[in-house]
């Protein structure tokens, strides 16, 4: 489903590369946490996967493409199979919360009749069905959230890109969403997911990735949230650790 | 690809961005209608060139008893004179060049005076011996009408030789300027025009930039997502293209036909057939110039 | 209120806007030169009517020998007509209307078309008994000639009598028709411009509404955030009104006073003068308007 | 510094009021949280402290001015005393991180002078002062957090309102950003913020006031997040609480 082998991300203007020399691979049906402290590489690592950056080295093999030579051209056909969650949801704002999720249908040309069956009831599943006609604005940053996953999963991906979808949400609501997320998971799709939920990640025991600075120092099956490595990420903090102390 | 769909993209584009499409659709017809009018002149003058030219002469006129004595010192031009000239006319030397020729004597000169200025006071101050009788030259080729004027110019009995053209070039000159001006406004404007709409296109593009991004994240392709923001373009552009033909139809029919032509009947002007020939030049114009600036102003949005 | 600042934004704003800044600009500039020419041509009515209406006569045309029968069956006018006429202008009833008048014998009117036809054929065939002896009448209101017209037509041996001011009406009705079309076009022109205007800075403040929502929840104030939106529509405007003002003052200097006061000598012709009493309003006009334009066009971004 | 008594908030075409009938007291100088589920009314209001938006009822008195029929001419200098994180950031995207913080400042006409030092002093303090001249797409999303931050607290507020300013932090950074609120608040500025942050909430002991629906069902000195209350939450969200089953 997805390999990747060597890739590195060095942005323009950047001391140092976003992404460095990372290398795993994802089976199909996997539920794999992203996990690391703010700044480490994860929404980059995802949005490499999605081809929203490419890659400066390496190689991204994601549903049978490689992401860092597929032509332009041939990139629309390969998102349509996957679904993605935003850190910062992309919602657009003059449009409700039924034409936000339909609109994703409707520019890859699925038929009215299949939209006005499936927007409502995926709006049903992530607790939403009485706001379908709400502007994002009038929504709570949780039900921004719940409308951004609706989005992801409504065409059924075979994979599905998680950034923080429980950043915004407390931790009730949050169970809900992972339990959700489970059951796509259950359904046959891949899910790939940033977060920085300890809880989730510690009840779910998944496989967990861990990034520190754009390297990947964790790969375990079945884990938790947590590590008995040495925090270094402070050296790139000095002000506000010295501040704790 | 569902047409409804792109067409509702494009009918809320058009409502919110209502104000910038009006001053587009205004702009366009402006500067169409400028284009019309610098097409009419032009045309205008095309026909007048091939009507009068076609008529164009060379006048040789004879002397008279009143002529000015410096130039017919011997008086009224004898007959000797006459067939002189006419032989000229006839030899083989001339002959490539005329095509045809007559000879106007002194009553037939006074029957077209007193036709040409009917009911003017000079009319009846002018007898027939006072006007020249005169050779009619028609030549072959108006370019090469020199030849005649410098044969029979400084000739014994001729008063003056004149090339009817050289009057119609100071009126094609007159209305040449006036097409040139109307080009010269037509431009400024046009370039406004294309400026206004591919200004228009990348403002909407970019005010909806956040929807561009997530129509390709869904795997819009680009066709789709292009489609709505070059129409938009198109549409203003078209309306505005449609206006100026109108008001080119329009100012041929009431002002050319239904004005100058009755007031000046005796000059040929542009019919509704010009008009209705320039029509779709100027939606194509239009209708491209738009496609192109709407064009190039969204490609920058559409990098995957 | 730190100017630097405020001035940083709105070269920041009108670079990034480039194009719209360049079309308001021609916009502008195209509408307000329409303007200005119509309010030249407005001058120039002006200025032709107190020049030739103060001119302006009632002309008796006395009978000559060779007047149409019809209006003269005496032949040439006796002194006694002269007499008559004389005595009817200086009477009573019709002094209130006369400021003055003279008489023009034969002699007079045959020197004044021989001067007013110099090298024009006609002028030789003319002689001084052919042409009308007249009273020329300069009357206290040109717009109560009729009186004269009247009281004179008909009359025993006077062949007509011709209001002059009759041609020139015809005169001014075709320059002020020219003077509507051009205002007519100003009229489109600045209703796009201020359409124009509006819509960028519309389309200003929604491209930079995260901008002026954070300016307000940082307690920044209305006027700090209006301020660089207005400034942009108005610097644009106001290049453009420059240059219209620039095209204004050429086309008197150039075509005007250069082209058509030297063709045309004996007609009095707007100066530079009126062109630079037009520019001032055309400056006022198009930062007036601009600064309309864009004030209603971000009140609705300014509702804290 | 906040008196609210009885206010609610009804939005325009909403069912409920997103805020009803709240009543409460804050002195100069506390740290309160504001707990409670997505769409519990957290956000609404913090931005009726702020006028952002208006109350439907009641009176909202913060800095010595009834906010409910203040004039809007006076907003301005209200709010120059108050400093705000969002739960979106409200970054500018054009701006470099520098030029986001110091904006702030220059539209209440601050010199540059004062500018030059106080911007890279708050940027420290967030840990961000290599990150100066970035643009805010070239930060990840807990970056773009401690940015506003920064920009929240350049100015020396009265009273900090953050809403979920640790959303997308991992545990180590959120620990490091609630340090600094703790010193800010030592210092005198008075702080409410809305969280979903069980760990902080619970660790700080701190005054904890918690909405359900619009309405406090809790407003403890030195609690926690959890509460004994039954979660009747449940009923907005049918269809994910089947799934869940
Ligand atoms: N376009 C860019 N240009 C320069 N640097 C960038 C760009 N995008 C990201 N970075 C840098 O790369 C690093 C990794 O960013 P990324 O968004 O992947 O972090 P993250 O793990 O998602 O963090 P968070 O948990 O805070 O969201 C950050 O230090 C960020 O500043
Ligand atoms: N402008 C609006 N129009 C209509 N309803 C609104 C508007 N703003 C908020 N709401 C509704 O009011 C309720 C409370 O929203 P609010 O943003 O205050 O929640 P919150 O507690 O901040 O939630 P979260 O933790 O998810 O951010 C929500 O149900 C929301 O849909
Ligand atoms: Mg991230
Ligand atoms: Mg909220």
């Amino acid at each position: 489903m997805i390999s990747i082998s060597n890739v590195t991300k060095h942005h323009k203007g950047a001391t140092r590369p976003a992404v460095d020399g990372v290398s795993f691979e994802i089976e199909r049906g996997d539920f794999v946490f992203l996990v690391g402290a703010s700044g480490s590489g994860k929404s980059t690592l995802l949005r490499l996967m999605l081809r929203e950056e490419i890659a400066s080295k390496g190689d991204i093999f994601v549903l049978g493409q490689n992401l860092v030579t597929v032509p332009s051209r041939k990139v629309p056909v390969l998102r349509r199979k996957m679904g993605v969650v935003f850190q910062d949801f992309r919602l657009l704002p003059n449009k409700t919360v039924f034409q936000n999720v339909a609109f994703s249908l409707e520019v890859i040309g699925k038929s009215s009749a299949f939209i006005s069956e499936a927007v409502p009831e995926v709006l049903a599943l992530v607790g939403l069905g009485e706001k379908a006609e709400r502007y994002p604005n009038e929504l709570s940053g949780g039900e921004q959230q719940r409308v951004a996953l609706a989005r992801a999963i409504v065409n059924k991906p075979d994979l599905l890109l998680a950034d923080e979808p429980t950043g915004n949400l407390d931790p009730a609501t949050s169970a809900d969403i992972v339990a959700l997320l489970e059951k796509i998971n259950q359904a046959g799709t891949t899910i790939v997911m940033a977060t920085h939920d300890v809880g989730i990640v510690d009840r779910l025991k998944r496989r967990v990735i861990e990034l520190r600075q754009g390297v990947i120092v964790r790969d375990d099956k079945k884990s938790g949230y947590e590590t008995a490595l040495p925090n270094t990420d402070q050296i790139e903090m000095p002000a506000a650790s010295e501040e704790q102390k | 690809m569902k047409l409804g769909f792109v067409f509702r993209e494009i009918g809320q584009s058009l409502s919110r961005n209502v104000s910038m499409i009006v001053s587009i659709v205004l702009v366009t017809f402006l500067s169409l209608t400028f284009v019309g009018t610098a097409g009419l002149l032009q045309a205008q003058i095309g026909q007048m060139k091939t009507y009068w030219y076609d008529r164009a002469q060379v006048a040789v006129y004879l002397c008279t008893d009143t002529s000015p004595s410096d130039a017919c010192p011997q008086g009224e031009a004898s007959a000797d004179v006459k067939a002189t000239v006419d032989a000229a006319l006839k030899a083989a030397t001339l002959q490539p060049f005329v095509e045809k020729f007559y000879f106007e004597d002194h009553q037939a000169a006074y029957d077209k005076f007193q036709e040409q200025f009917k009911g003017n006071a000079v009319a009846k101050y002018v007898t027939p011996q006072q006007l020249n009788e005169t050779f009619w030259v028609k030549v072959k080729d108006p370019e090469k009408s020199a030849v005649i004027v410098e044969s029979f110019t400084g000739v014994a009995g001729v008063e003056e030789v004149r090339d009817q053209r050289s009057y119609l070039d100071q009126i094609f000159s007159i209305l040449n300027a006036a097409s040139i001006a109307a080009v010269g406004i037509a431009a400024i404007m046009l370039a406004s025009a294309v400026l206004l709409i591919s200004t228009t296109i990348r403002l909407s593009a970019f005010s909806r930039r956040r929807e561009i991004g997530i129509m390709r994240l869904v795997g819009a392709s680009n066709f789709y997502i292009q489609l709505p923001f070059i129409l938009e373009g198109v549409v203003a552009a078209t309306i505005g293209s449609l206006l100026a033909s109108g008001a080119v139809v329009a100012i041929v029919q009431f002002f050319v036909q239904g004005y100058l032509a009755t007031r000046l009947p005796l000059t040929s002007f542009v019919g509704l057939d010009d008009a209705l020939l320039l029509t779709p030049l100027l939606l194509v114009a239009g209708i491209g110039l738009a496609a192109l600036a709407s064009g190039v102003a969204i490609r920058r949005y559409l990098k995957i």
